[in-house]
């Protein structure tokens, strides 16, 4: 099929083989239901809190704080959605902002039509929100802060730490959606006084259809799927073990791998980045440049639309993708950038690169020597480039 | 993105590609919703045939090909019969578009109509069944399930 | 390890050798998420769209009126929250069951504390719906009915299709929890005037962590897992693809196979009852003789507790399960043979047994020869008992 | 279920099983949460040494092994001796018990001492410290966390 190189690792990252060499025996060896008596079954309870003993120490976590969902969709809906009823008699007002991923954005506009009071706090042109702007929206009805650890567009790392020492000030409930961030950069949940934080595996090199839950001791959140007694009773479900395993599996072998792999991926993407901005006119990085994910570059080229770029970038056998959204259905251009005060035209013609630590320094010369030939060519067709 | 095979192959390799100088008659149209152009002129002789075509777009890979495929669709027509060249003729041309894409094929009808009448008014005609063309295309979404 | 049996289907089966053999291609190689643009992944979109076929057919029902969730917990807290909320101005009660599965019944009880009215419709002594019972509890205001397909404890098949039609004569929604009936026994939700229904994959032998709701076309339902625009904008998060790949694949050769495993089941299932209850003294059968589970076997001895016959059956290699929830963290006896009658001592006692198609009858000789004795052991042991 | 070896051994093979005609004394408690029933039978000595005991039990797992666990320690015992074998002391003999495990624990221990109440009011005795037993065991069960 000649060449293929992946750069859309935020999108998902391939499950890396040892993980799944280490999800395959809970299939058809292993598969016995953890709640069940029999020692069979029974020695998969044992499995799964050595994952949850894993993940809670990559955070500064204890064990009994990590809850497994089906992903990171289920793991904001369930912070949002739950917290909200737990503390009605607090308040009814959440802050979140402009930037946050759809699991949040479309949870937050639902519970708005159940008369929640929300904030959308706006970003700076780099995607940054101002902690100065989450103390001065707070009301003494607010109940919750949720404002996601790294944008999955452009990358920005926000100031977690900042805005979590705010909402502890204040004895507000924060959240963060880390979806994007964790395993990725270093987190330290009492550091960033974070009580309660989504991850997703597939994120990590995991698989698919597994994230978890953090949520601190003491935070009153009610169940968001009710049923059986699993996970401390607080999420129903047989548990999916193979998920968990992998996730677990994924976990441990990137927290040993991370500072390392920020380095390496840091360093591509700032001669990815380079490369870019001196060789292909009329572009600009979105996203803060230093306060950014080691993986992600996120650029637009004017004169050109997204879609038609990824299409001939993936002829090329390069998987990249776009802050459009004209294709998923919606054909507004990306929230993300339009909050970072891009014009609609200009959101429309964005491209995405997220780097692995399997991404080479050939793969990213043969990405732009490709980006330059292809954006010449579109804008040579489109009606707004006058060269 | 489930293109087809000719999609795929306009898309790659469009046709008619560029400007006319002095062109007979240019419209330009946009998609209010995607944002996207679409910008198509016409060289037309005096017999009312369309001797060249070409055109320039800001759009997806649906908008480039249905651009592609519509000059080559009117190419050497009549105005009258370049009229009759519809999105759905388009569309069957190109072997279907995703339900998400149908709308990007009414760009390209659009610009010509509005690069027809644009040849019409310089030339003072009335053409047959010929709309004075919006400059923004709404078009109602794919009917969808009720949302809660 | 000596012998193994493993008769606890009920509770979750062995994941087929070849449905992982078919997810996993989808973990390393077509890793990528579905709704990217680019070729490589978009491949994946329409592998789901086959799976969600292969569920379609096999109920019944249209493509576009399957979701896919992480589970049969998932499926029915969706279908139960969501459309208390979109058919709010028609009415606040719902009816269900006193046997349902906790994911239904804890989701009533969450709903009760939110305002809803809920009628638990009473069993006969073999568990047992009465058609005529819903027909009596349908108020003005009642917007859904909800009665499981099968008894996940004691297997007693409910009146599907009596229940149907009435909801439909009244226009009152109709969904069954058919975690334990989907692929056990044929279903078609035409016949049966389904509305919406739960499955979940890991009870035939596919994978945890997947499974779905079908959702009648037409049927308002709001998200349950609000964000990106996966199923058709009605759950989000990316799609768990392997999961997707080995439901897909363990439907179609559950359904391929179906009435010759019911059978099969069936004849065993008997042979196994009519032993028991020939040879072990004090002994009742739970659940309807005749309606019920091909796979599904409950019994109650009396002076026995459950938990130590399942501990003396799992040191003979045999891995079965209880009525009783004494060890899942509650201590109470199981709802589902409450419900049927049995005084509390003996609802302990109870033993369920579940067969899958590598049953053997010598692993029910084996499973009998043991029980003879161990309950007998236990008997002696027991203040209970003066023989 | 995690239980220990120790748990298991004593499940296994439960040591002193059965009834002894005429007892000293004999308890029967029961937990009203679980509904499993203990009875102790106690076979005591002028001396007021325990020279035998003997248990039935309709309950878990825990249930029996911690019956059989039980027995042994009071076996040998003086009535002073055995009420110091609380529930804990049996725990830690038998190396534990999962958290939801513990109540079974207490079972024993008030079996003993319905055992040894009953010997003494038999026999017109009074034991320091040792208290008219309850039919049923309540506890309140492991601090949880908040539900909603
Ligand atoms: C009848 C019934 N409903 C719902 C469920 C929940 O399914 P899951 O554990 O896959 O979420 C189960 C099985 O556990 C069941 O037997
Ligand atoms: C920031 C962020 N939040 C939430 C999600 C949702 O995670 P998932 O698709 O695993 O449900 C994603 C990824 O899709 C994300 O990037
Ligand atoms: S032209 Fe706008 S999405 Fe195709
Ligand atoms: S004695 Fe009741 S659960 Fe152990």
């Amino acid at each position: 099929m000649g060449k293929f190189i992946y750069l859309d690792n935020a999108a998902t990252t391939k499950t890396d083989p040892k993980v799944v060499e280490a999800m395959l025996p809970y299939f058809t060896e292993n598969y016995g239901n953890p709640s069940s008596v029999y020692s069979f079954a029974a020695a998969n309870k044992e499995v799964e809190s050595e994952q949850r003993e894993i993940i809670a120490k990559s955070l500064g976590a204890k064990t009994n704080e990590i809850y497994f969902t089906a992903g990171g969709s289920e793991s904001d809906n369930w912070a949002l959605k739950a917290t909200v009823e737990a503390y009605a008699d607090k308040g009814n007002h959440i802050i979140t902002t402009k930037i946050e991923h759809h699991a949040i954005l479309h949870t937050a506009q639902y519970l708005e039509s159940k008369g929640i009071q929300v904030t959308y706090l706006d970003v700076d042109e780099n995607g940054l929100v101002d902690p100065e702007a989450v103390r001065a929206a707070i009301r003494p009805e607010t109940i919750l802060i949720s404002v996601m650890f790294a944008n999955n567009e452009i990358g920005t790392i926000e100031p977690i730490k900042e805005i979590g020492a705010i909402a502890k000030e204040n004895g507000i409930l924060f959240h963060t959606d880390a979806v994007q961030a964790y395993m990725h950069v270093p987190i330290d949940v009492e550091e960033l006084h974070i009580d309660m934080l989504s991850a997703s595996a597939h994120k990590f090199n995991g698989p698919k259809g597994i994230g978890f839950l953090y949520i601190r001791k003491g935070v009153k959140i009610r169940s968001f799927i009710h049923g059986g007694a699993q996970e401390r009773k607080r999420r129903a479900g047989t548990e999916n073990v193979p998920g968990i395993v992998g996730m677990g599996t994924a976990a441990k072998l990137a927290y040993a791998t991370l500072d390392e792999r920020a380095k390496y991926e840091s360093e591509l993407r700032d001669y990815l980045i380079d490369r870019v901005l001196k060789e292909i006119p009329y572009t600009r990085l979105n996203g803060d440049r230093v306060k950014r994910l080691p993986n992600n570059a996120n650029f637009s080229f004017r004169f050109i639309e997204g879609e038609s770029l990824l299409i001939m970038l993936d002829m090329k056998g390069i998987c990249t993708s776009s802050g459009s959204a004209c294709t998923s259905g919606s054909l507004d251009p990306s929230h993300v950038l339009l909050a970072i005060g891009l014009p609609h035209e200009i959101a429309h013609g964005s491209l995405r690169v997220s780097l692995s630590e399997e991404t080479t320094k050939e793969d990213i010369d043969y990405l732009v020597d490709e980006l330059k030939k292809i954006v010449a060519r579109i804008r040579e067709m489109s009606p707004l480039y006058e060269d | 993105m489930a293109y087809s095979e000719k999609v795929m192959d306009h898309f790659e390799h469009p046709r008619n590609v560029g400007e006319i100088e002095n062109p007979s008659g240019v419209g330009t149209v946009g998609n209010a919703k995607c944002g996207d152009i679409m910008r198509i002129y016409l060289d037309i002789d005096d017999n009312q045939v369309i001797q060249d075509v070409k055109f320039k777009t800001f759009g997806c890979g649906a908008a480039v090909a249905t651009s592609s495929m519509a000059t080559e669709l009117v190419k050497g027509k009549t105005v009258e019969e370049a009229l009759g060249v519809t999105n759905k003729a388009v569309m069957e041309a190109l072997d279907g578009l995703p339900p998400v894409k149908v709308h990007c094929s009414l760009l390209a009808e659009e610009a010509i109509h509005a690069a027809l009448w644009d040849y019409a008014e310089k030339h003072n005609l009335k053409i047959e069944g010929l709309e004075k063309p919006k400059s923004d295309i709404h078009e109602d979404e794919e009917e969808e399930e009720e949302e809660y």
